[in-house]
């Protein structure tokens, strides 16, 4: 049974197919450009040509993301936050805390054995504490997203950033370069900020190890170190975890489609 | 300094050394200093001693009668405060939010559940636990879900003291009935909890010491009247109130404003003032920005801006508008005392009472201080500042941060604020259309 | 200087759907009513218009409206002098805030600044009296600017006890009543007798009647009647006549408990909040949308939070002590017992799996005991949400995402 | 005969004007970067060179804007305030009220006749609604900013807009688009929110004519429309507009230079 899971998220979509509810089979992601439903559908294709399938080989499809609705073709639906703690958990069983960091949010979460979601908690009103913040960063210091961390890595004395605004946020680093403050310090100051912020929204949900973290942060090693030294914990990462929505999705539709399979089948014999 | 670096159009703040550049009274600030450090002394040790401790909340407080029966009073408020301008506000108030606070909860509440949380360690000493909250509501209502809160984390008893908000200029004869009847419970209860039997007459003494130290407070408030103001009725004051909030009722309370008002006659005989040249005589209305309060002092000290009255220092009491103890009608005087408290006033009478400040003080300008966390004394500044510029014809500036939370003060949009703020009242003044103490 | 441009206004439009309910003077809309859908769209016209049309069309007859700030006012005075006590509940999502900012600053519930707007802009001249309540720092402050700003509307800053135990609440009560009446009557110019103060006891009391009644209904069969049905018949307690009210209480009864109706496999959840500030029509209908039956809520608290006043010879002390006497648990008034308990104790008794802390953005007594509760939920492994909500924000994507998250979390094992 | 200079650093671009007897005789504009010594020397140096005059030429440098502590060549600091309320009196003496939206905050000033600050607010430590907004909802549409004002008058239903927080700009730009709404419609439901955001401010000093509206938001048709609409009152607008604390700044120099001479 293949089963297909779809993040459409607000920057990227990700998609993954999943054999038997266990085997990861190829993944893949295009930018959704505010047209979340043709997104879908691109990276279903490179998904179903990846794996060397015809499209109806794909037995049932989940979607999650925010723009989980406007793909037509779905079987299901499921929030980002219930797709995020399953694809943990199926990367790395042991998780009982997630920390998802996309775009614009983040969320704590905490999990099951099973990858249930127990409680969870996302970021309050204000989105300085998510990804684009560290898209905009790397913009204003003209350094490339991929190599944020590596520049940080050098500082000794992170410069914080007090303002819950991510535009304002801006102008404060501004003000640091300005002041003469190395690039490198105001990175980690920039990292260390937003460990800070998702620390707090771990704090509230409660922190139980092992601590996963998912979403597009996962690329951001900076972000990891700073974010293993505020909440003293290790953390669980891998480059697939950025595609965790996507493969608790996937993993999700597989166990509905057993249900679904197997209940008429119990009910003919 | 070289000729190229811009100046302000404001003088620089006066640069003569010490602690006396800053506006202090050098004794009278010292004295403060140990009555601080003493009582934190106490409050550590409180415990050890064998001595009960009782939470208390400053505005309309029953320190007195509390005292008399041998507890050790911790002022959170007074704390947050104390954490806030040593910069130990931030943890606390994050661990909070962490518990569930949200962002919007009064910062002083956030303050102290997560210090108590984190295990009560302040730069001053450990804050002991509490063995009975007394909540004096007057004038607050988060006063009540704090007390409630910490009632529920510590099993601690809580006893209620309400005190009718204030919507005429002399209390009712049925609010005061109300209020003692319950001072009467209150001690009943007390004297149940301690098995202290209770003394009126030994009240009475104590009652005739916080009269003592009132009126010499008083004394100091009143000094602000001269021009040029040999006192900072703001920064300084939020000093000077420590004795008058958490040591009324003691004789170390009165000598203080002894030793501090000497200290003012001084100053006047030697034109030593706060702020060297006088250029505007400012009322401060709201609670002020803790966390970054020697900043928000210097952005008036640059422009030779001083503060010469003020409502914060009135949230203990509003001693100067006639609310004094007396020991002859006790409870009577304390329920009118604990009516008269600055934030239970309603918005007509707070409107009165600035009104009559701007002109007995002869202010040329009224600076709000609002505070995002603070409902009670907050809602309807605005109203304020609208009503002050356009009914009473007083240039008023408003400016919004924190008290507790520093995230909340932005210094280059402060600054920006009361930059452009002195630079109009300036210009106006130069061209004649503001005259100077012209707060009519 | 030739360059220099001064652009025209144009024609404004107006903001928003400008819909005004003129309702008859003997509200024979509501008579005539017959069927719970009539009803209910009547409620939703009544209710999305700011200019509080039952007010209004009481006024049309020489009759005082008074206006009601959340969350609770002894409304039977108001009743007992010939005048409508009609519950305000802010401005809903239509109404655009633009001088009561000014006022009240920025950080603040919308209630607080849709109130004092409306009236403002003139929506609440059908009012010829507003009572605020001490429930929070923001209604007690809000009395003073409307009496600075609206100087012809008599207002007044009820101040309820918060002092249960005493022996001097209850005559400081009837005091604090007495000085409100002597306001009302000038209002009504009619003086307060004893005997309609115990009539209007007597109507109130068969509406919290035909209330609970209903409540319980929908505890016990929530498919039995729409939760936004529920909600409509409800508000138009606080909006309508008393008496008309509870006549159309007793119509929706007959018909919700002759419906054929079936049940959907949906989580059971205790909403706790939104004592006060509103959330819009389509938040409240989003809860059930993604899989819940509210059985217990803290919507409109105008009429639960007392009990029928004990019988006594004075009818206004009676009110006092109904106030005073009756352990209500809310965000706005202690209860005896601990939260962290009676939340576990709400839930049971409602039969919930699950609850909802719905609290307007800004309403700090609402925020502070969420810790409270969540803790008590916590020890007993009672699933919950904590969501903040403003009068005015059609934006519910994060919304939808917590609450199917939320019940995702219950529904997959 | 003075000619003095006023310097305009906000937090997005920086303005430079020279003044001569009254009049501008020079000015440059230039967006500002993570260097804002040197963004601030070299506006300097453009506006000289717009003016073909030599910077010893210059009497009295008066320095504003938000990065104002940051230029070193000026005599003299001023907020953004008193510079607005100056430049715009002097352009439409007729003016009581000026609505200054930048790049990152928006204020509204009432001046009196003589051009004195009588009161003013500012929005409060967040971006919302200011002109980073509309920089990023036209960056998410595939727009310059230039071209939004134009387009959004072509809306023939505007969307309503419920958030112009600048962080989700894009999301809900890109919601809207997701729900098959125009463009225009979307652009013409934003400035609409702008509007209503800046009336809601200017209630806060009073709204009386003249209201002058200046920052380099005002360059846009579509808001000065949405504005003048919203506030129900003719709205003047210079081609100077972006220039105007800068010219302010150079205003208050000639004073100043004026003062000193005699
Ligand atoms: N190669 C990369 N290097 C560093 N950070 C990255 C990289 N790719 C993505 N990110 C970060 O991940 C974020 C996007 O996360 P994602 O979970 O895809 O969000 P969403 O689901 O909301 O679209 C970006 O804002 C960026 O900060
Ligand atoms: N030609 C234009 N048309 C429309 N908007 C413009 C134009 N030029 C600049 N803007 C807007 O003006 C903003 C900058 O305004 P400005 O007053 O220069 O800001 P600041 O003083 O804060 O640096 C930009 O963010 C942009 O949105
Ligand atoms: S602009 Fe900034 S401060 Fe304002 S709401 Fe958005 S993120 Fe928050
Ligand atoms: S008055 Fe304000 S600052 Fe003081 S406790 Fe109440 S809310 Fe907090
Ligand atoms: S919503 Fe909350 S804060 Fe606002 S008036 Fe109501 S109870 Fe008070």
């Amino acid at each position: 049974m293949i089963t297909a899971g779809l993040d459409i998220g607000s920057g990227l979509t990700k998609g993954v197919l999943v054999e038997d509810g266990v085997r990861l089979l190829p993944a893949r992601s295009v930018p959704t450009r505010g047209n979340p439903a043709e997104a879908g559908r691109q990276v279903l294709g490179l998904l179903v040509e990846e794996a060397n399938l015809l499209p109806g080989e794909v037995d049932y499809l989940c979607t999650t993301g925010f723009g989980r609705y406007t793909f037509p073709d779905r079987d299901l639906q499921v929030s980002d936050i219930t797709a995020s703690a399953r694809g943990a958990v199926f990367l790395f069983p042991g998780s009982r805390h997630v920390l998802d960091v996309g775009s614009q949010s983040t969320r704590a979460i905490s999990v099951s054995e099973t990858g249930r979601v127990l409680r969870f908690k996302m970021n309050e009103r204000c989105a300085a504490g998510a990804g684009r913040f560290l898209e905009r960063c790397a913009k204003y210091l003209q350094v490339p997203l991929e190599s944020l961390g590596e520049r940080a890595a050098a500082a000794e004395h992170p410069k914080l950033i007090s303002s819950v605004c991510a535009v304002l946020a801006e102008t404060e680093i501004i003000n640091h370069i300005a002041d003469g403050v190395p690039v490198s310090e105001i990175l980690m100051g920039v990292f260390v900020s937003l460990a800070q912020r998702a620390h707090t929204l771990m704090r509230y949900v409660g922190i139980t190890p092992e601590v996963t973290l998912v979403g597009g942060l996962v690329h951001n090693s900076g972000a990891v170190t700073a974010l293993e030294r505020t909440i003293g914990l290790r953390v669980n990462v891998s480059g697939d975890a950025h595609y965790a929505a996507a493969i608790g999705a996937a993993v999700l539709a597989h166990r509905r489609l057993v249900k679904t399979s197997i209940a008429p089948a119990a009910a003919e014999a | 300094m070289s000729e190229t670096v811009p100046r302000n159009t404001a003088p620089s703040p006066p640069r003569a050394a010490g602690e006396g550049s800053r506006g202090f009274l050098e004794e009278g600030r010292k004295l403060q200093r140990d009555l601080v450090e003493e009582y934190y002394r106490n409050l550590a040790t409180a415990k050890e001693r064998g001595q009960p401790v009782a939470y208390m909340l400053v505005g309309g407080n029953l320190t007195e009668i509390v005292r008399s029966f041998g507890y050790e009073v911790v002022f959170p408020e007074i704390i947050g405060l104390n954490c806030a301008i040593k910069h130990a506000s931030l943890d606390n108030i994050v661990h909070a939010e962490s518990m569930g606070y949200g962002l919007d909860v009064c910062g002083y509440v956030k303050n102290d559940i997560g210090l108590q949380d984190l295990g009560g360690s302040t730069p001053f000493g450990k804050v002991p636990r509490p063995d009975l909250l007394v909540c004096s509501f007057s004038g607050c209502y988060i006063y009540v879900k704090w007390w409630e809160a910490l009632a529920e984390s510590y099993g601690a008893p809580m006893t209620t003291f309400d005190v009718p908000y204030m919507r005429s200029d002399r209390p009712w004869r049925e609010d005061v009935d109300y209020m003692v009847s319950q001072l009467w419970e209150f001690v009943h209860y007390l004297e149940k909890a301690t098995d202290h039997s209770f003394d009126m007459d030994a009240l009475r003494k104590v009652l005739a010491e916080s009269r003592r130290a009132e009126e010499g407070w008083v004394k100091w408030l009143d000094a602000g009247r001269l021009r040029p103001s040999p006192i900072e009725a703001y920064f300084e004051a939020i000093f000077y109130m420590f004795p008058i909030n958490v040591l009324r009722g003691t004789a170390r309370a009165g000598d203080f404003y002894d030793v501090v008002n000497a200290e003012v006659e001084r100053r006047v005989r030697d034109g030593t003032n706060p702020v060297p040249e006088e250029k505007f005589r400012v009322l401060v209305e709201g609670v002020p920005p803790y966390t970054h309060y020697r900043t928000f002092w210097d952005y008036f000290r640059r422009w030779g801006a001083v503060s010469v009255v003020a409502t914060y220092p009135k949230v203990g009491g509003l001693f100067d508008r006639g609310f004094l103890h007396d020991p002859s009608r006790p409870f009577e005087s304390i329920a009118e005392y604990s009516l008269g408290a600055y934030v239970n006033q309603s918005w007509e009478q707070r409107r009165r009472i600035i009104a009559d400040y701007v002109d007995q003080y002869s202010a040329d300008a009224v600076v709000i201080h609002g505070i995002k966390s603070c409902r009670s004394f907050t809602a309807g500044q605005g109203d304020l500042r609208d009503w002050l510029i356009h009914e009473r014809n007083v240039p008023t500036l408003y400016v919004e941060s924190d008290h507790e939370d520093p995230r909340y003060f932005s210094p280059a949009q402060m600054r920006n604020r009361l930059d452009a703020f002195f630079e109009a009242l300036e210009q106006r003044r130069a061209a004649g259309s503001l005259a100077p103490g012209a707060g009519r | 200087m030739s360059g220099l441009v001064s652009i025209e206004p144009s024609v404004p439009e107006p903001s928003g759907p400008s819909t005004s309910v003129e309702l008859s003077e003997d509200f024979r809309e509501f008579t005539d009513a017959r069927t719970l859908a009539e009803i209910v769209r009547w409620s939703r016209e009544v209710v999305s218009d700011p200019g509080y049309p039952t007010a209004r069309a009481w006024g049309r007859s020489g009759r005082g409206a008074v206006g009601c700030f959340p969350v609770y006012t002894p409304q039977e005075i108001v009743h007992a002098l010939g005048l409508l006590p009609v519950a305000l509940h802010g401005g809903g999502e239509n109404v655009e805030i633009s001088h009561a900012d000014a006022a009240l600053g920025s950080f603040l519930c919308s209630i607080s600044k849709s109130t004092l707007e409306l009236a403002l802009t003139h929506q609440l001249d059908a009012f010829r009296a507003v009572v605020f309540p001490y429930i929070c720092d923001v209604s007690r402050n809000l009395e003073g600017i409307f009496s600075r700003l609206l100087p012809t509307v008599s207002t007044h800053m009820l101040h309820l006890p918060q002092n249960f135990t005493s022996a001097g609440s209850v005559p400081f009560l009837v005091a604090e009543y007495r000085r409100w009446v002597e306001k009302l009557e000038k209002v009504s110019g009619t003086r307060l007798t004893d005997d309609a103060l115990r009539a209007s006891i007597e109507t109130f009391a068969r509406q919290r009647e035909a209330l609970a009644e209903l409540a319980r209904l929908r505890m016990n069969e929530p498919w039995r009647i729409d939760l936004s049905e529920y909600y409509l018949v409800r508000r138009l307690g606080g909006l309508l006549p008393r008496e008309l009210h509870t006549s159309l209480l007793g119509r929706v009864l007959e018909e919700v408990r002759g419906r054929q109706r079936k049940r959907r496999d949906a989580i059971r959840l205790l909403v706790v909040g939104p004592f006060c500030e509103q959330p819009t029509l389509d938040l409240i209908n989003l809860l059930e949308e993604v899989g819940f039956y509210v059985v217990g809520d803290e919507f409109l608290m105008l009429h639960e939070w007392c009990e029928r006043p004990p019988p006594d010879d004075d009818p206004l002390r009676a009110l006092a002590r109904a106030y005073v006497e009756t352990p209500r648990d809310i965000g706005v008034r202690r209860a005896p017992s601990q939260k962290g308990t009676s939340i576990v104790e709400r839930v049971r008794s409602a039969k919930a799996e699950s609850v909802l802390f719905l609290t307007a953005k800004f309403c700090e007594p609402a925020l502070e005991d969420v810790v409270l509760y969540r803790r008590g939920l916590e020890k007993e492994k009672i699933p919950y949400l904590h969501l903040e909500f403003e009068e005015r924000s059609t934006a519910y994507e994060q919304t939808r995402l917590q609450l199917e998250t939320f019940a995702e979390s219950i529904f997959f094992e | 005969m003075t000619l003095t200079g006023g310097v305009d650093i906000g937090s997005t671009t920086a303005k430079c004007v020279l003044v001569e007897d009254g009049r501008v005789v020079g000015k440059s504009l230039a967006p500002v970067g993570v260097d804002i010594v040197r963004d601030a020397d070299h506006a300097f140096d453009e506006a000289l060179l717009d003016a073909h005059r030599g910077r010893e030429e210059v009497a009295f440098i008066v320095g504003t804007g938000y990065g104002r502590f940051k230029i070193r060549f000026g005599q003299l600091v001023v907020t953004e305030i008193s510079c607005h309320a100056r430049g715009a009196s002097h352009l439409f003496p007729g003016t009581r009220l000026v609505l200054d939206i930048g790049g990152q905050d928006t204020k509204v000033i009432r001046v009196s006749e003589r051009g004195e600050v009588e009161d003013f607010a500012m929005n409060d430590k967040c971006a919302a609604g200011t002109g980073r907004f509309l920089d990023v909802c036209a960056n998410a549409l595939g727009f310059d900013v230039a071209e939004i004002g134009p387009v959004s008058l072509t809306a023939r239903r505007p969307v309503k807009v419920t958030s112009t927080c600048t962080v989700f700009a894009e999301s809900e730009v890109t919601s809207h688009l997701s729900r098959g709404k125009e463009p225009p419609d979307i652009l013409a439901g934003l400035h609409a929110s702008i509007a209503s955001r800046s009336l809601s401010l200017m209630q806060r000093v009073g709204v009386v004519p003249e209201v002058t509206f200046t920052g380099g938001v005002s360059r846009n048709e579509g808001m000065v429309r949405a504005l003048a609409q919203r506030v129900g009152l003719p709205v003047n607008v210079s081609p100077l507009s972006q220039f105007i604390g800068a010219l302010g700044a150079a205003l208050l120099g000639q004073e100043r230079a004026a003062g000193a001479g005699a």
